[in-house]
């Protein structure tokens, strides 16, 4: 294997490359000192303690957090039936509809959010939660049926139609059978579609409004006006955050296959 | 049987997270305890010294809840005009020009100055910036220049281009309020006095080049100070106490042809339920000892002429009739006026 | 009567397909449609002439296609280097390291972007190592330029193609590259006879994703771009929410929709290339 | 046909333009046991899902029982299917798959506990009901799948080409099994299958099909020795098939052309003569394809006698006394 050194020297420059910043911040939040830098100036919680502190902060984190695990559930809701409809019962113009649930995926967020709310929330009048709530569940549609529709894909047909044999209507059928066997697939289109929620920033920019903040815009609202390691310190809280959500994720999921 | 029970807790489980997480998301704060809510959309800057002196105090009188948006004037702006026939807001701030927009957009309504006791206080800049009544002036600021003394000398808006802060130079991005403001001074700093700015255009075009970044947002401005990728810059007075902490040699330039002036102001919105509420708010805002206290806490400068601050702070702000006397403020009308050209000047020349 | 499962199918559709329509696609239609309606009401392309008059305009397109097109090519070569190397590893260490590369994306972009204010600052790690090491005699201006906007880029999206291709390459069959080997290919004409053509669909995959990623990507211009280093997604944020000009706005909605489907249609047929993708029609 | 239990009626399965079965007419009778024969792609598994309910025919009627089951969902067919690819749940356990259908008839726990466990003992798995089907070979997975159809008490059992991903071995050790099962619980099934001598060991009756329509329908033994056809006669060994008219001295008439299967050639003398093509040996006899002025022709000869080799002139003879007579084929049907 003549290849094999560089490789790894070459695997390890870009993991550094990938994860370096990653590191940064969170040197860079653990600083003693006043102002932002790296290395830090001696360590200290110092800035992770104030920025737990701070109420705008914590509120918008409330806002992003159920926003996302709310827009969510609607988007699974929406898209585990179109998914299996696209995946299993052929129906007309699946084609057409295919590309409608996935096209969320291409228009950039910024120009989402222009849309949404110069030619749907304002027209309707619809308040700024429920707009932030459609608007998300929209763009996670496609999401939830991409990520659903792969694993229906790896799934057996036949499984299913053994149990309508055995005499499981189709929705038992469904609930039985398939469900506990695209279960991974679930969870990773929950957990891409709440991160993806969780970090949403231009369609929201649009559409955020009084008293309803999600935290990435906070953040970027407070970049603009603070230099401290405040928002390092959150930036490293909330990467750590996304880290716990997947480890315990797939540990669930590791362990209770042997449940 | 025992996998059944943990079915059905697991479903209890998720339905009340489920319900609580909707709670949080749906739930407008105050809302339960009845109060009234007041939305204001204000500057992000300094939240913690509003909270403290001026939004706590007020909610405690009114019983009431204040509800606060936070962005700069021009977003601010866009946004209520895109909410013009549901607006969300009661009460917004803006920066001088940007209200006379919005009261030109037919966004704002005139205010009643005989239900603000202390409007009688007020120095005359913010008795009636934009004409009509359609606002009230509550901060000022001189727009100079900020520098590393031990890196170079400035004492006039022409110092800016000498070669030694070639990429070192930080101006404000047209787009932003201090834009307008550079561009005034650097043109009768130039001699000139054309409206359209077309002197100062020209000069910034050929330095181009030596600009760090046109930034948008003050703060980043302290960031640029902070790496070390700014040794001068325009830029609001208000950033100097920031500026100042940085452990950098830095120091206000007095420039010969004086400073130019901005104000920051208050506007009602159209549509607004809560009118009275509103201008409760308003008139405590411009109360002597609410902008005493923001003025010590560094926060805004005082509009208000009673407020008596102590020379270490006042040296940092924009405090006192002399150095009020010193400002040039552009007027509103101009900026509006002229705007659509300086743009297409400034994208045609500089912003490329 | 075959058509029952089928209804029941649109049925199930039907929900999701509604509200993407309403939620999403009418409202973008129409300002789309905007673009090509004069002030006067006229239809036709004078809002796009208007729009690439403006030299600060064409400069934005063409940085925005140039940036888009640098990061791609960037992460692709990159991204098989990194497939390579991973899928080269053993079952087990491979699984750690897709996960170390999964990471980033789970991350807010937010932190990572200013995780390179942090280092691209004039006295931040880059400019101090590169000092240390006598590569620069003062510190460079990193920050507000191109190159920052590309790394920036660059570091968000290489996971997204990285990924796809170490799927793509682990289905190579275990034997071809041995069978390569032993008719005496060396390892460029491996790649690019063998590796290169059965990981196309990957690579057509990534690419999509990156490309289109890097041309609609905000908070990485906007952060580490600034006004000086304008992209389309910045530009139309500071057209609608600064000077309020809708017009302009939705030429550039249209043109980065555009970019983005016709990136889509030349990586797919990349992708779909020669005799690979055929079989897999449906 | 009167007593047929399982009758289909002119079914017909259209997709867009193309027939996958044309106008069928089939009846199986109470406890027998039908194959349907073919090779893929005639039509036997869209028949058998189409009994089964899993596709509806675009024509034609489907009555099992005497009931007309053309419009009854799947579900409610009472049909038991075994599947090629066994088709087991794989999150649930070997009980829980054999329980599954039991559980939807709302069973007590106690019955349901019994009868699973007496269907995995009649096949042979007593011990294994805590298992997860992967922790399962193919044959053990066969039976749960076998046990789990037949718990329900179906009325009919279909069976998919059920032996076809298991190893010689163990194949005829199920088929063993499945004979006898079929024969203690008298259940009518349909087995599909492209292979003539699973057909033959185990079906009562053989229906050969291609382009979806039947070719031949008839006992093992006449299917094998009297095949109607050309191609039923290829599929069950006939490989050598001429066409009447180019055989001297062959009679005339409703004969199409004779087959023989390759032992029946004789090898060595005759009137005819060819050219050996390639010779293989096979053990006890030696296997020849001959060239020759009436097309190819495949021969199996003793292994004892004189060999010849490629390109070696060789005489042969094509006996009529052990040909069989042939009909003429109709034109393919459907595509």
């Amino acid at each position: 294997m003549t290849m094999r050194p560089w490789a790894i020297a070459a695997l390890v420059a870009v993991l550094l490359f990938l994860l370096g910043p990653f590191l940064i911040i969170v040197g860079a939040g653990l600083s003693a000192g006043e102002t932002l830098t790296f290395p830090p100036e001696g360590l200290s919680l110092r800035w992770v303690w104030a920025v737990l502190q701070v109420d705008t902060l914590r509120h918008a984190f409330a806002i992003s957090f159920s926003l996302a695990v709310l827009s969510t559930l609607g988007a699974l809701a929406l898209g585990i039936p179109a998914a299996y409809a696209l995946e299993r019962l052929d129906p007309p113009g699946a084609g057409a509809i295919r590309a409608l649930v996935t096209a969320p995926l291409v228009v950039p967020g910024i120009v989402v959010g222009l849309a949404l709310l110069r030619y749907f929330v304002i027209p309707l009048g619809i308040g700024i939660r429920p707009a932030l709530l459609m608007s998300h569940t929209a763009l996670l549609v496609p999401y939830t049926v991409r990520v659903v529709a792969a694993s229906l894909r790896n799934l057996r047909v036949d499984i299913e139609e053994a149990a309508i044999l055995l005499g499981a209507s189709p929705l038992t059928a469904f609930v039985s059978v398939v469900m506990p066997n695209i279960r991974n697939g679930i969870v990773a289109a929950f957990i891409l579609s709440f991160i993806t929620s969780f970090n949403q920033v231009p369609v929201s920019l649009f559409l955020a409004g009084p008293g309803v903040s999600t935290l990435p815009i906070e953040m970027l609202a407070r970049i603009d006006f603070t230099y401290d390691p405040s928002i390092a310190a959150l930036s490293a809280l909330l990467a750590l955050l996304s880290i716990a959500i997947v480890f315990v994720a797939e540990r669930l999921l590791g362990l209770s296959r042997y449940v | 049987m025992i996998a059944k029970l943990r079915r059905i807790a697991t479903l209890v489980f998720g339905v009340l997270a489920v319900a609580y997480l909707s709670y949080v998301f749906f739930h407008e704060p105050g809302e339960d305890a009845g109060a009234d809510r007041l939305v204001i959309s204000v500057f992000g800057v300094s939240q913690e010294s509003f909270r403290k002196h001026l939004y706590n105090p007020f909610e405690a009188e009114c019983g009431c809840k204040l509800v606060i948006e936070t962005g700069n004037s021009s977003e601010r702006l866009s946004k209520l005009a895109a909410r013009k026939t549901n607006p969300e807001v009661d009460l917004a701030v803006f920066a001088d020009f940007d209200a006379l927009s919005a009261a030109r957009r037919g966004l704002t309504d005139p205010i009643d100055v005989a239900k603000l006791g202390n409007y009688d206080r007020l120095y005359e800049f913010a008795r009636d910036p934009i004409g009509g009544r359609m606002a009230v002036g509550y901060t000022v600021y001189a727009a100079g220049i900020v520098y590393r003394t031990d890196k170079v000398r400035i004492e006039s808006w022409n110092d800016l281009w000498q070669p030694v802060l070639k990429d070192r130079m930080v101006l404000p991005t047209l787009t932003s309020s201090g834009g307008p403001m550079m561009l005034h001074m650097v043109e009768s700093a130039l001699g000139g006095n054309d409206p359209a700015f077309r002197g100062a255009l020209a000069k910034v075009a050929a330095n181009k080049e030596s600009v760090v970044t046109f930034y948008e947002r003050s703060a980043h401005l302290v960031q640029l100070f902070q790496q070390g990728e700014a040794w001068a810059a325009v830029t609001g007075r208000y950033n100097l106490p920031l500026l100042q902490r940085l452990d950098l040699p830095i120091a206000w330039a007095t420039p010969q042809e004086g400073d130019a002036g901005g104000r920051n102001v208050m506007v009602l919105i159209r549509g607004s339920r809560r009118r009275a509420l509103a201008l409760r708010l308003m008139d405590k805002w411009l109360s002597t000892p609410v902008q005493t206290a923001l003025a010590l806490d560094l926060t805004d400068s005082p509009a208000n002429r009673e407020v008596v601050l102590p020379p270490a702070t006042a040296s940092l702000l924009t405090y006192g009739p002399a150095m009020i006397q010193r400002m040039k403020f552009v007027p509103p009308a101009q900026v509006l006026d002229h705007r659509a050209a300086w743009t297409a000047a400034w994208n045609e020349t500089i912003a490329r | 009567m075959i058509a029952a499962p089928r209804l029941r199918g649109l049925l199930l559709m039907a929900p999701a397909g509604a509200f993407v329509a309403l939620a999403f696609l009418l409202p973008l239609a129409i300002l789309l449609s905007g673009s090509f309606q004069a002030e006067d009401g006229q239809l036709g392309v004078q809002r796009y002439v208007q729009f690439f008059a403006d030299p600060l305009n064409r400069e934005v397109f063409l940085r925005t296609l140039r940036i888009g097109f640098l990061v791609t090519l960037a992460s692709v070569i990159l991204g098989y280097v990194a497939a390579l190397a991973i899928v080269d590893l053993d079952p087990g260490s491979r699984g750690r390291v897709i996960g170390l590369v999964t990471l980033p994306i789970m991350i807010s972009p937010v932190a990572r972007t200013y995780a390179w204010i942090v280092l691209l600052g004039r006295t931040g790690l880059v400019n101090s190592v590169a000092h240390e090491f006598g590569f620069t005699d003062a510190p460079l201006r990193l920050l507000y330029t191109e190159p920052a906007v590309f790394l920036g880029l660059l570091q968000l999206l290489l996971p997204l193609i990285i990924l796809p291709l170490v799927s793509a390459l682990e289905n190579v069959p275990r034997d071809a590259v041995p069978a390569a080997r032993m008719l005496g290919a060396g390892w460029w004409t491996i790649f690019v006879r063998i590796l290169l053509p059965l990981s196309r669909e990957g690579l057509g995959v990534g690419g999509v994703l990156v490309f289109t990623g890097a041309i609609t990507a905000y908070i990485t211009p906007a952060m580490l771009g600034g006004a000086k280093v304008l992209m389309l997604e910045t530009l139309l944020y500071q057209r609608v929410n600064v000077t309020d000009d809708i017009a302009t706005a939705t030429v550039i909605t249209a043109l980065l929709v555009a970019m983005s489907v016709v990136a889509k249609a030349l990586l797919n047929r990349i992708a779909r290339g020669r005799p690979l993708g055929r079989g897999r029609a449906r | 046909m009167s007593d047929a239990f399982l009758e289909l009626h002119g079914v017909t399965l259209r997709y867009g333009r193309s027939i996958a079965v044309d106008a069928l007419d089939l009846s199986v009778g109470a406890g027998e046991l039908v194959a349907l024969l073919g090779p893929s792609g005639c039509g036997k598994t869209t028949t058998m899902r189409a009994v089964a309910g899993l596709l509806k025919p675009t024509s034609g009627q489907i009555r099992i029982g005497g009931q007309d089951v053309t419009r009854v969902p799947p579900n409610k067919r009472d049909v038991g299917l075994m599947f090629q690819s066994y088709a087991l749940f794989p999150h649930l356990s070997v009980f829980e798959n054999v329980a599954f259908g039991l559980r939807l008839r709302r069973l007590g726990e106690a019955e349901i506990a019994e009868r699973a466990a007496a269907a995995l003992a009649s096949v042979g798995l007593a011990g294994t009901e805590g298992r997860l089907p992967r922790e399962l070979s193919g044959g053990q997975q066969q039976r749960v799948a076998l046990a789990r159809a037949l718990v329900v008490r179906p009325r009919l059992l279909l069976l998919d080409e059920p032996l076809s991903n298991l190893d010689a071995r163990l194949r005829l050790e199920m088929r063993t099994e499945i004979a006898r099962l079929q024969r203690e619980l008298g259940l009518p099934m349909i087995y599909v299958t492209h292979d003539q001598v699973e057909a033959l060991a185990l079906a009562h009756r053989i229906i050969v099909m291609r382009g979806g329509r039947i070719e031949q329908d008839g006992a093992p033994a006449e299917i094998y020795e009297r095949p109607r056809n050309a191609f039923v006669a290829r599929f069950v060994g006939f490989e050598t098939i001429l066409p009447a008219t180019s055989l001297p001295g062959a009679p005339r008439g409703a004969t199409a052309a004779f087959g023989w299967r390759p032992h029946h050639v004789q090898v060595g003398a005759g009137p005819y003569e060819g050219r050996v093509l390639g010779a293989s040996y096979l053990g006890e006899a030696v296997e020849y394809l001959i060239e020759s002025d009436f097309g190819p022709i495949k021969a199996e000869a003793p292994a004892d006698l004189p060999r010849h080799g490629p390109g070696d002139p060789v005489r042969f003879d094509l006996p009529l006394s052990r040909a069989v007579a042939l009909e003429a084929e109709p034109a393919p049907g459907g595509a």
